[in-house]
């Protein structure tokens, strides 16, 4: 199975650890992944309160990008970047003139945007076209004794339920359970992490970070694994602040395409397990 | 290759009336112009507006006027003919017209109710009219044709509503057949412990009626039985029915579950289905104590000797009635019933489909069905509530409206779930002390005696807190919360987000149609709503009636409905059938269709089309023939004779070419 | 002995099969020469339109017109001919329902003059040169019958007292019209002369057919070996016989090649081709719109079969363009 | 006049479900365009293709078919006949030209009242666009070529008949 590659601009940055375990493990696994050309940024969740036309038509050029060169499914491993590239696609197809006007700036721009390409989740792929049968064949070094708790974050459930249950999504879970470690019941799996509130209001982001660390170490989660960049970096990076705040909790943060990579026996430097600011290595030591 | 167009001079007398349905007509449609329209109309010979035409003195005007002018046909425009076609049928038959020369042509719900401009309103009525005063010139003199009746009744589904139907025929001296798909009959409300708003005991004032079914002579009961086909047409059904089986002899077994102690298994294993799964049970099992007939029944699933044939057989030989016949097969039967009454009940909305509220998920939570089982003293903790881990709870949340009143779910409210969420409220607090939270959006108590119910309630000590609630969660935010379950709220009266801790969730889920809704309804031939509720044949004139006649619908299978409205359709629906019944004999609409012979060609082409199998080939004759009896008339054959030889009654080519032409002037 | 009755045989746009019917009467046209006196029949005898027209009016006792009205031309010799005869017999299927040129009501007269005078393959008119109605050459005006809009029946031009049906119409039904315009025993006027009941009666093959055909598929009669004994439409081929008068016999299907429809239909259908229609397709064996579709695409041209000869006839009269 | 055009829309409802539906959308008092008259049918599958055509060509600039949804037929199987036989129907009138919606099939069941409104106002607004079809008109043009002809001919005719009075 082959797929495009839409990285946007955290994997690129501080979310390279999920970049470089996402390309690994899908080589691993025979999935041809090509990134797309000329990608240029989806605009995230800030740009289309300011201006929807606009942002429409910056995250519709990747779309139309993507539709030019082949009629493969593109990835969008990062959830702001997910949820985005879905809402142009949606909001395209339900508005007819912002469908016009976004249609002719992008013919301006040599595209022509159909809106037929689909938007895919890397955990959706895993699960859904792959699957846990065929998964576990790669598992080589299952990760026994370890602990994980899941969290979502709430893009890639809300407000579309693409491939998972809004209130209570579970594919994260079962591919826990398939790398062999053993998933914590954990509530607060899809309860906000503070997003970009960490940075404008830390009183209220950073709180809502700590909730969620104490309670994954209080339900006994060796790491919390996830699948977004910001939700990595806001639970990883502020662990000082929120230990000078409220108490020290220390628990790493992965990517599920970190352990998925570890579970397979790729080495830890392909997986970017180094790059997390609260060491894994303790917690990874004991599998 | 001419026109069908009647000469001018020998057009029938026609009468036109035009309604006013006190204003529902008049205010859209300008009556008096389309009554000056129609009289200057050819053939018309009396044209008039009145305010009531389907009143005593709209149709006494009709008699009188056929009587006077000798009119030879009749046109009324009013409300739509599943309506008052018949009323006006009867009208001009008083007046000494053939009934089948009057057609009606609907302009309120079709016109003056759906439109909002006089001038198009009333230009579309005297279109319709011209119309029908076209076709009416071609209509036949016809009659009804009558066909005898058959005594007996079908009653499917063993509930609440099956059960009074029955008894209510039964009573009436009709021979009833009440078919159960479950091992006993009670339905859901076997199940309950106390209703409302008495709080009678279920089972106090279920199995009394349980017996008389049983016992009554004119009933004939199959239990773990299901219908397979059905045939035939209103008076004359023939129904096919499966019964499963239960390896053990009904007319032997008293009962006495002997068997159950000496089976193999020393205790209950498997999960009970009649408890919601919190009770166990054996292979061979009865649902509940008072289950008619009381007859015990092996799971084919689960006992070893069906499964492997290897097992000691201890329950038969602790059998001295030799009640148990391990090969028994799956037996057919077939019946001729005269009319059906159809009450399969309702199911209730799975919970897991609300995976907000945790069920599953957290064994505090319970569906209200387990909490009916747990508060009943029959039940598998004979009445004590109590959790799974064993601990009693001190405070207990109810959610109403669980599926409900949803668009994500269910759309519609079920009607009953806030009253027996007051019930199990006021249980819950009498069995175990606790504290008990109800959350509604509104509390909906219409019944008699129900708001003094919740008044109860009340001064109870219940707290009532009016929000949805949005989530069941087992993360404590503060040490109060620490191993509960907490409900997170927007308390809409408080005005703030409330988290209420709690030990038990009950979830109050709602009424769905049951899940094999669409084959059941295909098999009888009526119709249901998409969801699954199956369709009256009219919401406020003929609730327990569908559109197809002789087959009549009790219970919660058509809406969501509490025991008393329950019983009472179920009432109706046995005087529907009665009514059927005791006429001895019912009139079927004369618009069937007939081959003209000399015209037929032998073409066979509309032999294979008849889904009633009317219409067979007269290899003597070389003819196609169709049986009046058997045929519905649909029209179907009528439209596809290749050469016109088959004609339709009332729906004739030259009256809808008429009717078009009418139309389009 | 008195003058016998005077008929004439006209043709109007049509092929000369009638013509052809009429001598297939073989030595039954000496009786009819016997009894009546021919005064107009171009193919075969060489009266001049001067010749009709000098004749009173109504002083021809029947005329037997075939062939459909395109030209001026033809419907000015129609409509000569009502005022001269007392009887018009409407003979052959062009007459009665268009026929075959009336399948030219699909395209536009452009269209058509386009295709003959210049894309016709094999034709050599490099100037694109097209005839015209009025034209001078040498001082001389030389004037053409008019192409009409549209192929009409002659009932759709003139009056009409009765209906030959057929393509042609057998001579036996030509001797029964003709014995009873004789015998002054007439049917009512616009009476169509051949029993008002569908060919299927007089079919051979009727009896093979199943009471319960359920198609799955149409086929051409070069697609599939016909069986000689077996009912044709029971062997997928469309065969319009239980839409079509009966009258001739079953010549086609006697010939192992199905009915084409050319009788037109019994007198209780308006529309043969929609009438059809609402028969064959109501039992083909699917039920949903992709697959009825696959067993319509084998009716690849359903206006040209199912209005064979009548699409003058047809409720919609010509094409909308 | 430059009164909007409102196209005639004939519609033909079966009895069980579809002309119920358009009963319970006046119930509700849901409001729609007023350019269809219904013709109650037991059975959609009574509705033969010559009405249509019929229809059409005394002058409907649409016609619209309304039956129970496949499988609910209240005569079991009446509506797969009427799919069957209006699906080469629609071939042939757009074989005659007329095509783009002026014919329209829907299934409507006894319960979907607000179905009925939303499609007669939807049908009414394209056949609208489309503009009139108007056969009966086009049926007079096409006839204007006799009459010139006819007038000619007479005209001849008394000609001729004053040279052979004798």
């Amino acid at each position: 199975m082959k797929y495009l590659y839409f990285p946007g601009c955290s994997l690129k940055g501080t979310g390279r650890a999920y970049e470089e375990s996402f390309l690994a493990v899908f080589k691993a696994l025979g999935l041809e992944v090509r990134e797309l050309e000329d990608w240029n940024c989806c605009g995230a969740t800030a740009y289309m309160s300011v201006d929807e036309t606009k942002s429409y038509a910056l995250a519709g050029r990747n779309l139309a990008i993507a539709e030019r060169s082949s009629d493969l499914d593109v990835i969008a491993p990062c959830s702001a970047c997910y949820l985005v590239l879905n809402k142009t696609q949606k909001g395209l197809k339900e508005n007819p003139e912002l469908r016009r006007k976004v249609v002719n700036a992008l013919k301006a721009a040599g595209l022509d945007y159909k809106g037929k390409v689909r938007v895919r989740h890397p955990l959706d792929v895993l699960i859904n076209d792959v699957g846990v049968e065929k998964l576990a064949k790669f598992i080589t070094k299952p990760l026994k004794g370890m602990k994980f708790a899941p969290y979502y974050g709430c893009q890639v459930v809300r407000p579309y339920s693409t491939f998972d249950d809004q209130y209570n999504p579970v594919t994260m879970d079962k591919l826990i359970e398939a790398v062999g470690a053993e998933c914590v019941s954990w509530p607060l799996k899809t309860r906000c992490c503070g997003g970009s509130l960490t940075g404008t209001l830390p009183e209220v982001g950073l709180r809502l970070a700590y909730i969620l660390i104490k309670e994954a170490k209080k339900r006994g989660a060796g790491a919390i694994v996830t699948l977004c960049p910001l939700c990595q970096f806001n639970l990883d990076g502020y662990q000082d602040k929120i230990a000078s705040k409220y108490e020290r909790v220390d628990i790493p943060t992965l990517y599920f395409t970190q352990i998925l990579g570890l579970a397979m026996g790729l080495p830890e430097s392909e997986l970017g397990i180094k790059r997390g600011i609260i060491s894994a290595e303790a917690v990874l030591a004991g599998r | 290759m001419s026109e069908n167009k009647p000469k001018q001079e020998n057009l029938p007398r026609v009468g036109f009336y035009i309604c006013h349905c006190g204003s529902n007509i008049a205010s859209m449609i300008d009556v008096a112009e389309v009554q000056k329209y129609a009289s200057g109309l050819p053939g018309v010979a009396v044209s008039r507006d009145y305010k009531y035409m389907c009143s005593d003195p709209g149709q006494e005007m009709i008699a009188k006027d056929i009587r006077e002018h000798k009119l030879e046909r009749l046109v009324v425009a009013a409300c739509s003919p599943n309506l008052h076609e018949e009323t006006f049928r009867k009208a001009a038959a008083r007046g000494g017209l053939n009934p089948f020369y009057f057609q009606m042509v609907n302009i309120r719900e079709h016109a003056a109710w759906v439109h909002e401009d006089k001038k198009s309103a009333t230009e579309k009525a005297k279109d319709l009219a011209r119309a029908a005063i076209a076709r009416v010139r071609f209509h036949q003199a016809l009659d009804k044709k009558r066909v005898p009746v058959d005594p007996n009744v079908l009653v499917v589904g063993g509930g609440i509503a099956g059960i009074h139907a029955a008894l209510t025929l039964a009573n009436a001296g009709k021979k009833v057949t009440l078919i159960e798909r479950e091992a006993t009959i009670g339905g859901h409300m076997a199940m309950f412990d106390k209703t409302f708003p008495t709080l009678d005991c279920a089972a106090c004032i279920l199995t009394p009626k349980m017996s008389a079914v049983k016992a009554h002579p004119n009933i004939t009961l199959l239990t773990y039985s299901e219908v397979n086909k059905v045939e035939g047409y209103v008076g004359n059904y023939k129904v096919t029915v499966k019964r499963k089986p239960r390896y053990v002899k009904e007319d032997l077994c008293v009962g006495c579950m002997e068997c159950i102690d000496a089976c193999v298994f020393k205790e209950a294993k498997f999960p009970d289905k009649f408890n919601q799964g919190l009770g166990k049970r054996k292979p061979v099992y009865i649902d509940f104590p008072q289950a008619t007939p009381k007859v015990v029944l092996l799971d084919p699933e689960t006992c070893i000797e069906l499964k492997t044939g290897k097992c000691k057989k201890s329950c038969a030989a602790a059998c001295d009635r030799k009640a148990f016949d391990f090969n028994q097969k799956e037996e057919i039967k077939e019946l001729q019933v005269g009319a059906i009454v159809l009450a399969t009940g309702f199911k209730a909305f799975d919970a897991k489909r609300s995976p907000q509220y945790g069920y599953g998920r957290y064994p505090g939570v319970y569906t209200a069905l387990e909490i009916e089982r747990l508060v009943n003293a029959s039940g598998p903790t004979s009445g004590e509530i109590v959790l799974r881990d064993g601990k009693h709870p001190k405070a207990v949340g109810i959610i109403h409206c669980v599926g409900s009143r949803d668009a994500k779910t269910n759309k519609w409210c079920s009607r009953v779930c806030c009253m027996y969420s007051l019930k199990l409220a006021h249980l819950i607090k009498e069995h175990s002390g606790a504290e008990v939270y109800n959350f509604y959006i509104d509390m909906r108590a219409p019944g008699k005696a129900y708001e003094e119910f919740y008044d109860k309630l009340l001064g109870e000590g219940v707290h009532f807190i009016r929000g949805r609630v949005d989530e069941v969660t087992d993360w404590a935010m503060t040490p109060d919360e620490e191993g509960k379950l907490v409900l997170r709220v927007e308390d809409t009266l408080a005005g703030f987000v409330r988290r209420i801790p709690v030990d038990m969730v009950v979830l109050s889920t709602g009424l769905e149609p049951q899940a094999d809704a669409q084959e059941v309804r295909r098999r009888f031939n009526i119709g249901c709503g998409s969801e699954g509720f199956f369709q009256e044949r009219h919401p406020k004139l003929a609730p327990v009636n569908t559109f197809t006649d002789g087959i009549y619908i009790a219970g919660a299978c058509q809406a969501p409905r509490d025991i008393p409205d329950t019983v009472a359709q179920a009432g109706a629906a046995a005087a529907e059938a009665l009514a059927l019944i005791d006429a001895g004999f019912v009139e079927l609409e004369p618009n069937t269709s007939h081959v003209v012979e000399e015209e037929c060609c032998g073409c066979k082409s509309c032999v294979p089309l008849c889904p009633y199998s009317a219409i067979t080939f007269d290899e003597v004759k070389k003819k196609a023939v169709i049986n009046e009896v058997l045929c519905k008339g649909c029209g179907v054959c009528a439209a596809a004779c290749p050469s016109g030889s088959i004609r339709q009654n009332l729906f004739e080519d030259d009256e809808i070419f008429s009717e078009i032409q009418g139309i389009l002037k | 002995m008195p003058d016998k009755p005077k008929v004439a045989f006209y043709w109007c746009a049509s092929c000369g099969g009638c013509e052809e019917a009429v001598v297939d009467l073989a030595e039954d046209i000496l009786k009819v020469v016997e009894a009546v006196d021919i005064v107009l029949w171009p193919v075969a005898m060489d009266f001049k339109k001067a010749d009709v027209e000098a004749r009173p009016d109504k002083s021809i006792v029947a005329a037997f017109i075939n062939g459909a009205i395109r030209t001026s031309e033809q419907e000015e010799w129609a409509r000569m001919l009502r005022r001269k005869c007392q009887v018009v017999v409407s003979f052959g299927a062009c007459a009665n329902s268009g026929g075959i040129p009336a399948l030219a009501n699909q395209f536009k007269t452009e269209t058509i003059l386009k295709y003959v005078y210049e894309d016709c393959p094999g034709l050599d008119n490099p100037g694109k040169v097209r005839p015209l109605v009025k034209s001078e050459d040498e001082g001389r005006t030389l004037t053409l019958p008019e192409m009409h809009g549209m192929v009409r029946a002659l009932d759709q031009v003139i009056d009409v007292d009765y209906y030959l049906p057929g393509c042609p119409p057998t001579p036996k039904l030509i001797m029964a019209a003709v014995q009873a315009l004789l015998s002054g025993k007439l049917p009512p006027k616009g009476t169509v002369l051949s029993p008002d009941i569908a060919l299927c009666e007089e079919c051979k093959r009727k009896d093979s057919k199943p009471v319960d055909l359920a198609l799955t598929e149409f086929k051409r009669p070069h697609q599939v070996q016909i069986d000689p004994e077996k009912c044709l439409l029971a062997q997928g081929i469309v065969c319009m016989g239980p839409a079509t008068r009966g009258g001739c016999e079953a010549l086609c299907p006697g010939g192992n090649m199905a009915c084409t429809g050319c009788f037109g239909p019994t007198s209780r259908v308006k529309d043969q081709g929609a009438k059809f229609v609402s028969s064959v397709f109501s039992n083909i064996v699917p039920k949903e719109e992709k697959e009825i579709d696959a067993v319509l695409d084998g009716i690849p041209d359903p206006i040209g079969t199912f209005y064979r000869y009548g699409l003058s006839k047809c409720l919609l009269r010509r094409k909308l363009n | 006049m430059n009164e909007q055009f409102e196209p005639k829309i004939v519609a033909f409802f079966c009895n069980w479900c579809t002309y119920t539906a358009a009963d319970l959308a006046g119930v509700s008092r849901l409001k729609y365009a007023p350019n269809v008259r219904v013709i109650r049918v037991m059975c959609s599958g009574r509705v033969d293709p010559q009405f249509v055509l019929d229809a059409f060509a005394r002058g409907a600039d649409g016609v619209l078919l309304g039956g129970c949804h496949p499988g609910d037929c209240h005569y079991a199987e009446g509506n797969y006949k009427t799919l069957r036989r209006m699906r080469m129907l629609e071939r042939m009138l757009k074989g005659m030209g007329i095509y783009d919606g002026r014919f329209r099939l829907e299934w409507i069941s006894g319960a979907e009242g607000d179905k009925v409104k939303t499609v007669i106002n939807d049908m009414t607004k394209k056949v609208r666009a489309l503009g009139p079809l108007d056969l009966p008109g086009h049926f007079r043009d096409w006839d204007k070529e006799l009459e010139e002809l006819e007038a000619h001919v007479n005209k001849d005719s008394k000609k001729a008949e004053a040279t052979h009075a004798g």
